[in-house]
Formats: C-alpha cells, structure tokens, sequence
C-alpha cells in the first residue's frame, strides 16, 4: 500500500510471512526431553573434558564429538545480566525483564535465560540483588512442552 | 593466480531429508573432510563457506549460526552469500596470496527446512515492479524456455532427455536427492506447471552440504596422492529486469571466457573431458553448454541427441545426474565443483566416466534465467 | 605474502533517513562517486565485491540482482560476501584477497544497507537460532549492556568513570560528526545530556547508542601497479587480521574475549606493529555502543586492561590526544550495518593519504579500522598506512 | 507441514517500508490515470518502461519523460498453472514479456481475458508477435496491477 511518510516521501507498505520448519536432531530432543523432568543436562568433552550447557553433540574447540551426558544443577552463579524495560518485536516476556548469563554448578559455560521472581521496577533493588556471583535457581513451569521457556525464569535464591 | 591452489579431498551428504539438525550435520561432513586428509582443525588455516541467509535458512547471519560446525572458532575466516562456487575461489585466493596454507572450504544449505523455492526466489524481485507480477525463477525459466524452444529450434522432447540422463545416472551417484529411470514420455505428461516448462524438468529441494579442503601446491602433495588443481574460475552479473535482456544471450559467455582464459584453454569442447552444470531447469543444461561453448550456438539440442554428454559419451555432461537429482539451493555449485574433483581423482565410484578426466567444468548459476554465473576449471 | 594492495578511493552516500531515494538509486549515489573521486573508469574494473548485513531487513533477498546495474556489475565478475556486523570489514578482505592472490588488479567493494526499509528489531530476533537463544538475545543493546556490566565487575571500574568515560565519547563523536560531510547525526550534547538520556538497557542510555541508518560506501582496490598509475595518494593495506568465535554466547569469555584480541594480533603481526598506542596515528573502532569502544581500545592493546575510561578521560582518544578513535564521528554517529565497517576502513584510508576533509587528523600515518559482528562473536581488524 | 521427526516451526514476519522515489511515484501515479508512462535516455535515446532513474546501459540521468502506447506486441509468454507465493492473480494465468510500441525494452506483466482451460486452443491464439492492448482495473491503488492485464487486440 501506498502511503506518505512523516518526510514527505511516497512509501510502499507490505508484510508477509515465511514458513520455517527446523529439525531438531537427537542432541536438541534429549536436551528438552530433560528439560520435562526438570533435569538440565550437559556434554562432557573426551579430550578438553568441559562440560559444555545446552548439551551438544560436538565440541567446536576439540572437534571431537561428545558422547558423555552429564547433568548439571538447575542452580548457579550469574555471569552477567541486563534489564529491559522497552518493548520490541520477538521479546521473551512482558517487560521488565532480565535476561542474564549463568554458570550453573557443574558446567563450564554460562547459559542464557531469564531472571525474575522479584521486583525488577527498581533498578536499585536489582543491583544489589544481583552482584557478581549472586546465586539463582531455576523456576519450573508446571506444563511443560520440552523448550527453553519450559523454565519460567532463574530466581535468587 | 600467484601460486597453486589444489583440493585435497571432498565431503558430502547427501540430498534427501532426515531429522538431524543442520549443525551437527554440518559438523560431520567437515570433520569427515578433515579426517580424509589426516588433518585436525587445528591444522586448518582459513574458513570460507557459502551459504545464504534468511530466506534459505530461516536465520539471519547463518554465517554467526553454523560458525563453530564448520572448524570456524577463532579462525579467520569469510563467508560468501549467494553462489558458493565463489566460496570455492575465495578460498583459493586466500592460498594464493600465500597467507594460508590449507583452507576449508564448504557450502550449505538445508532444502527441507526451507519454504519453497519459488517463494525464496520471488523475494529476488524489486518490490516496485517484478514483484508485484509474482516473478520467481520458475516464472522465467518458462519464458526463457519459450524463446529457446522458439528461435532454436530445440525441440520440448530434447529437453526432456536431460532430465531422463540426469535422474538415470543420479541412480548411480549416492548423494543424490531424486533418482529413477523415467522415459521422455513421463517427463512429457508431466504438468505443465509453467508451459512449456513440465513439473519433471524443475529441480526438487534438497538438502546439501558439502566441504573442500584446500592446499598450496607443497602441502596438497603431501597430503594426497591426487590433487586436483583449480586452474581457472569465472563468474559474471547480467542485468536485473526480465525486459532489458535478450533470454537467448548470456553472461555465462563471459565467466566460461574469463575461467578458459585464465586455465589457458582455447577450444573447450576438445578439452574438457567432462562438465558438471547447474540446471535447475531442464532446458538450461541443453543452453548453459552453448554458452560454455561445449557445443555451437542452438544446437543443444542436436549434442543431447547425439549421445556426447551421456555418461559414456565424448563429453559427459553431469554424470553425478546434476541439479535435477540434487539442488541444495545455495551449495549446489560446489557439489558440482566436488563432483569434477572425485571424477578426476577417479573416486566417482559408479559414476565415474569411462574415459580418463583430465580437465573438468563446475558451473554454479542464480537468479532470473540465469542472471549471475560462476564457471570453475579443474585439472589432474 | 601476496602482491601489496591499495585503496585508492571512497564513494559514500549522504547518510541518513533516505526515503527520498530507491535502495538501487541509493547504491548508484556511492557507486557513481567512488568513480568520480579516482577518475578510474567503470570499464577498467576487474570486478565487483558487495554485501549487505541481513536480506531480511531489507525485503530482498540476494539483492545484488537488484542493483547489478546500480553497483556497475553488469558483465562483470562479482562476488558477495556477507558475515553479520562485520560484513563491511569482510568486503574489504574480499577486495584485498582479489587483489593480493593476482586475481584482480582493480575491484570495486561495495557495503550497503537500507534500515529504514525493513524492521532492524524483526530481524535481529532472527540472528539467534530459535532453539535456544532467540528469545535472550533478540535485542543487541540487551547483549552488550550484559558485556559492559560484566567488563566493569571484571575490572573492578567503578560505575562512575565508566559512565562519564563513555559520555565523553558520545560527546566527542558527535562534536566529530558535525565535521563530517556525510555522517547522520549531527547534534551537539553536553556530558549532562548524555548521562540523563533515556536509558535503553541499564546501563546503556540512548545516547550510547547507535543510529538506524541508510547508506552506502563503495572502495576501489587497487594493485601497486595500477595504484601508482593513478591520480589518488593510495592508501596501503599493511595488515588484516580476523577471528570468529563460538555461536552460543555462554561459551567463552567475551569480555577478554580472544576474538578482537587475536583479530588484532593478527593484524598487526602482519603490519609489524608492536606498540600500538605509540605507532598508531588514528583508529576507526567499530563502535555501535560507547562502552563497546572503550573495551575494544583494550582489547586492542591501545592500554591495559581496565583502563581505557581513565585514559579516555584524559582525552587519549580524543581529536588532539595521542590515539584519536573514531574521528569520523563512528558508528555511534551512522550506522547503515552492512556498509559500516567498510566505512571504517574508507575513513582510514582517507586520513592516511591525507584526504579526510573537515575531520582529517593531522599528520595520519598509520591507521586501525575495526568490525565487529554478532556477540562478540566475530572481529576483523585492518591497518592502512600511507606507506607502502 | 507435519513431518515424522521433531521439528521446530517458526515463522519469520516481514514487515517493509520500500521508498517509492520519484521516478516510481510519477509512474505509479501515472497508472492510477490509466497513463504508461515510460522515460528516454538522453545518450542512447531508447525508451525504457517502467521509467528509470539511469539508463541501465549509459548509466546516465534519464530526464525526458515520454507516454508510451497502450498496445504492443507479445514477446514471450508462460502459462503459469500452480499455486505459488506471490502470483498476481489466482493461477491458472499467463505471464508475459510485452514489447508496448515505441518503447525499447519489454514490460513483464500479464495476459488475461481468455479462457485458459485448453492449452492448445491458447497457443493458437498468443504467438510471439500477437497484438495486445491495456485493461484497467476500475480500482486503483498505484500497483503494477491497476493496469489489470493485457488483452488479445
């Protein structure tokens, strides 16, 4: 369609929608099957020996595959985080909300997800809550469709 | 070139659909290339891959995506979009210049994950003008294929041949996607889907992934018995509207030129001894040899007939059975590429020609009839 | 190591809100002016480089058909080369490479990008794979708010200097800016401005932040045959340099991060430098975010660790100080992504032949364009000189 | 697109702003007035529709704006019977390069007003060369489409 914009010059609006269907593959399957169960698991390398979070079929650095299945805790360390209090198209969850780095006990990398469970309005608050290496665990939601948003959010504990 | 460029070994899957994620897949056919060469990623000095972005894949940057599955942590690396036979020369250049001494080369593309081709293809339209018709490259094929069929006097049945060549010799090439013995007949009652244009002469969806692993002259020695030389490459752009060009003259005429030139041939037909082209649709493997000067102009037809590019014939062309058994969108160019590469190391398998292959042709082609082509010569 | 390169000319567009022009029309704008600047003619080309950052944003996929007549590439080899952010950094290796291996002795590259066209938010929610990332990673500010909170922890900077460290850059950038004919923004604001701009994602405040822009740079490479021939003071490739790391962004370190690290080693092994601070004229650090550019000073070894905000504040990278970085304004100034880190190796070609205009830096010698792409993920790094 | 193995769906939402520009504005305007217009190039002198800002081969500012014929001659056409993603109008239909008289390049559209359920009986009728003039569509709204198709003379 047709239309001016605020600068004066003629547009052409229009949208459409493309269909993507991606397959899981066995890593991606198992990793949310456990996810079902409330269970995060991990791989372990066979020559650097990390246990790399989500699990994975491959370790990119030893290009070696990995076949050690290791669960790790729903609970660990924050890495790192951010407050969004905008809104913008494909966000995870009403803002505010915190989307952080954890290193949960067990692994050797961080993995991503949220952080909420308190009052995320006051940035004074959030601060203090989460220095360096507070602490978090991992809120379940009770219906579980075996996806990363199958934990509500990580909390501190 | 400053120095030369050899491929050491060739990895690929093959085309039909499975339920493995695209990264580990990728994974597996670069650690496979890898190991082949008796080389670790650790060895490997460069990365260059040639994949596509959203439109085939679903995801921006794809290159950030598959980055790790493709040895690529804490390399240098590039990746080109569009062609990846462009991957393949990129990846020379990066030898050439002496700054690497092995580089990974590969090219994805998962067909099955993908909306239909004709839609990613009708998203190449300007949004002004062409795509307001709903052009896409079947919609020019039929065009293109109307004024071939018209001013050449090529015949719909000769067109048809090539898809019962090259679907015939995919039964003997295990990566293909579509493979089966059909007769002109099928191929002739097949839809009209885009008249003239029939279902059966349009390529499938496949999926595809395939790697290379590049050496310097010393180091392609050392690592196989059989290198093969990449001594000439081409590509050209023609112009965009369907309406500025005659569909009948090709750029291709200019990439096939700068790659003979640059491979120091003089007369193709007499010395190439085998040629893998991208013909997604039927008719164009019959044009595409025109203008890669395999044969005259118009006559096509008459080469197809005579039996010459069977794959017992003078001058095989697609003995792996070509875009038609397999058509990963994007990395199709390199298995053409790849597929010269094993006919020369004479590792083809059952689809390794008869005669001795010296010299062969890969050619990679992208959008409306035909409007980018890339022509790479590869040696013994 | 490969025939020495040159960049004898830039094109780039008036960057902007360009809706008065076709993106094809837009292209043509730096493509025709890259031609005027050298007096090189469009037939003498070997070929054409271009790329622009995600198809999705700009509604055309493979957009080189598009604009094959705009970008002059009718009949003539072409290659495209796109890898995320640092897609302009990638053409300028694209082009060094083609002319470097004796492919090419004269290559047109071309980075572009329409923002305004498409939806930027729509499309970065689909850099990440929507298995797992996509819904954390969807916003870039949120991603590098998260880098600059855990850059101070590590360091133990306080807040406070960070801050006014990072206000002094967006101060300066846009003070440089206005002395560029073709930057986007050009606004003056104070320190105090700055520090009580609307906050995007704690602690990033809007004006930390990058602009959405339209626009195109267009380079020629030249061979040190051709660049001797012509009437430009070429400016020299002396090192490339450029490392991608791990797609999950929990996988490694990205505050000391060994991808702008080792881009950089490479780069100035190549160039011989081993002192950057001292031997370097000028830099053009890619930097959509001010906090990103005070941490890739250290990661490019301009200092140590932790402490680039104090040296900022003494005015270091600063027009007049001993390193100015980003002299053109930056990319906190314009940002049309897939051109961006091309302009940041057109910039410093510019200043090294002396050809920079209003914001030229005296006495440039010796120059670090930079391109950063993805979390952290991938990092190019080029140096020029006026040397060959 | 239900399939054997576990998959993730997702859909990617394109939503775009094109800019129009001048040359296309006057053009698009142009159609809502059931006028052709097409432009010149000073150098060449060939008459391109639709208009463009440069000659694709002179690469030189095309400044004369001409109106171009309603009726011209059929190039190569395609009968396209398949449902895909962004055709025109429901298929079957025919595409077309149409060649309007006194221009110098050909105009990518479409054939209508026939019956296209005998493939036979329309290659009797559409040959290169054929004669075919414009049909507007009542409703316009600045689209290639206000020029609804092109029918037999």
């Amino acid at each position: 369609m047709l239309k001016t914009n605020k600068k004066g010059h003629l547009i052409l609006e229009t949208e459409a929608t493309v269909p993507y269907e991606l397959a899981s593959g066995p890593s991606w399957h198992r990793f949310f099957e456990g996810f079902k169960e409330e269970k995060i698991y991990g791989v372990k390398c066979p020559k650097c020996k990390r246990v790399l979070v989500p699990a994975r079929s491959f370790c990119s650095l030893c290009f070696e595959d990995t076949d050690e299945w290791v669960q790790v805790a729903d609970e660990g360390e924050v890495k790192g985080w951010s407050l969004t209090n905008y809104h913008f198209f494909g966000m995870p969850t009403e803002p505010p909300f915190i989307t952080a780095l954890i290193r949960l006990d067990g692994a050797d990398t961080d993995m991503d997800h949220l952080i909420g469970g308190f009052d995320l309005t006051d940035l004074d608050l959030v601060t203090k809550t989460l220095q360096m290496g507070a602490r978090v665990k991992a809120v379940w939601k009770k219906e579980k469709k075996g996806c990363i948003m199958d934990i509500k959010h990580f909390k501190p504990v | 070139m400053l120095e030369k460029v050899g491929i050491v070994e060739v990895a690929q899957l093959p085309g039909p659909e499975t339920s493995d994620y695209y990264l580990d897949q990728l994974y597996r056919i670069c650690k496979e290339v890898l190991d082949k060469a008796g080389i670790t990623r650790e060895d490997v000095g460069t990365v260059v891959s040639g994949a596509s972005d959203i439109f085939h894949g679903g995801v921006s940057c794809a290159n950030a995506y598959f980055w790790d599955s493709g040895a690529g942590e804490l390399k240098n690396g590039s990746r080109n979009d569009g062609e990846s036979l462009t991957a393949l020369f990129y990846g020379a250049m990066r030898v050439a210049s002496g700054h690497y001494d092995t580089a990974l080369v590969f090219g994805i593309c998962k067909g099955s994950e993908n909306p239909a081709t004709d839609m990613c293809t009708h998203f190449y339209t300007d949004p002004l003008y062409q795509r307001q018709i709903g052009l896409n490259e079947t919609f020019a094929a039929g065009l293109q294929m109307r004024d071939y069929l018209e001013r050449y006097d090529v015949t719909e049945e000769q067109c048809a041949k090539v898809v019962v060549k090259n679907l015939g010799n995919a039964l003997r090439n295990p990566y293909a996607h579509v493979k089966k013995r059909v007769s002109v007949e099928d191929v002739m009652s097949s839809k009209r889907i885009m008249d003239p244009l029939k279902a059966m002469e349009c390529a499938p969806q496949s999926d595809g992934i395939v790697a290379m692993l590049l050496a310097s002259e010393k180091t392609s020695m050392k690592l196989t018995k059989k290198p093969v030389w990449l001594t000439g490459f081409g590509s050209s752009l023609d112009k965009f509207f369907l309406g500025d060009r005659d569909l009948l003259k090709s750029e291709l005429s200019t990439a096939a030129k700068q790659a003979y030139d640059m491979a120091g041939i003089a007369d193709p037909k007499k010395e190439l001894d085998l040629a893998e082209v991208s013909e997604p649709y039927a008719f164009q493997e019959l044009l595409w040899c025109e203008y890669l000067g395999l044969c005259g102009p118009g006559e096509g037809g008459k080469m197809i007939d005579s039996g010459a590019t069977q794959i017992k014939g003078d001058l095989p062309v697609n003995p792996s059975g070509g875009v038609l058994a397999m058509n990963p969108y994007i990395s199709r160019g390199l298995y053409r590429a790849a597929e010269v590469a094993l006919q020369i190391k004479g590792e083809a398998g059952e689809r390794q020609v008869d005669r001795e292959v010296k010299k062969g042709l890969a050619h990679g082609t992208q959008g409306f009839g035909g409007q980018f082509h890339a022509v790479a010569v590869l040696e013994g | 190591m490969g025939r020495p390169v040159a960049i004898i000319g830039v094109g780039q567009t008036m960057h902007g809100h360009r809706s008065d022009v076709t993106y094809p029309e837009l292209i043509r704008e730096a493509v025709e002016a890259v031609f005027e600047d050298t007096g090189v003619s469009p037939e003498d080309i070997d070929g054409v480089i271009y790329g622009s950052m995600p198809s999705m944003m700009e509604g055309v996929a493979l957009n080189h058909f598009y604009f094959a007549e705009a970008l002059r590439g009718v009949g003539k080899s072409f290659m495209r080369t796109e890898t995320c952010g640092t897609t302009g950094i990638s053409l300028a290796f694209t082009g060094y490479y083609q002319v470097a291996s004796g492919y090419a002795d004269l290559v047109l590259v071309v980075g572009s990008e329409k923002m305004h066209e498409g939806d930027p938010q729509a499309t970065m929610a689909t850099v990440a794979e929507p298995f797992y990332q996509r819904p954390f990673t969807a916003g870039a500010p949120g991603y590098y708010s998260m880098l600059s909170q855990q850059w101070m922890w590590r360091y133990n900077i306080p807040e406070e200097v960070c801050r006014d460290a990072a206000a002094k850059l967006s101060v300066d950038h846009h003070e440089d800016a206005k002395l560029n004919t073709y930057a986007h923004i050009k606004q003056s604001f104070t320190m105090d401005e700055v520090k009580h701009s609307p906050v995007i994602v704690y602690p990033i405040r809007l004006l930390d932040v990058c602009p959405t822009t339209d626009g195109v740079c267009a380079t020629i490479f030249a061979s040190e045959e051709m660049a001797k021939k012509l009437k430009n003071k070429p400016a020299w490739v002396k090192g490339i340099g450029f490392r991608g790391d791990t797609f999950f962004v929990g996988d490694k370190d990205r505050v000391w991060s060994e991808s702008p690290i080792g881009a950089a080693r490479q780069a100035y092994e190549m160039a011989g430098i081993t002192n950057p601070l001292e031997e370097l004229d000028m830099a053009e650090i890619y930097n959509p975010f001010t906090f990103v550019e005070l941490l890739h000073m250290e990661s490019f070894g301009f200092c140590e660790p932790g402490q680039a905000s104090d040296l900022c504040l003494k005015g270091t990278f600063a027009r007049g100080g001993k390193l100015p970085c980003a002299p053109s304004g930056g990319v906190l100034c314009t940002n049309p992504i897939g051109a961006t880190a091309l302009i940041r190796v057109a910039e410093c070609a510019l200043q090294v032949s002396g050809r920079a205009g209003g914001h030229q830096v005296e006495g440039a010698k010796l120059a670090l364009a930079s391109g950063l792409g993805g979390a952290q993920q991938f990092n190019g790094v080029m140096i020029l000189g006026s040397e060959l | 697109m239900a399939k054997y193995y576990d998959t993730l769906q997702h859909n990617v939402w394109l939503p775009y702003k094109f800019a129009v520009g001048p040359v296309y504005g006057r053009f698009y305007e142009g159609l809502q007035e059931e006028k052709i217009w097409g432009n010149k190039c000073p150098e060449c002198g060939k008459v391109l529709v639709p208009p463009r800002s440069f000659c694709p081969d002179c690469h030189v500012d095309m400044d004369e704006w001409v109106e171009v014929s309603q009726e011209g001659e059929v190039r190569l056409w395609t009968l396209a019977d398949y449902q895909f993603f962004g055709a025109p109008v429901d298929p079957p239909f025919i595409g077309a390069l149409i060649r309007l008289d006194k221009t110098d390049c050909d105009l990518l559209h479409i054939i209508g007003g026939l019956d296209l359920s005998d493939l036979e009986a329309v290659k009797n009728k559409i040959k290169r060369g054929i004669r075919v003039k414009a049909v507007w569509n009542e409703e316009k709204q600045g689209h290639m489409l206000d020029l609804k198709y092109f029918e037999l003379v």
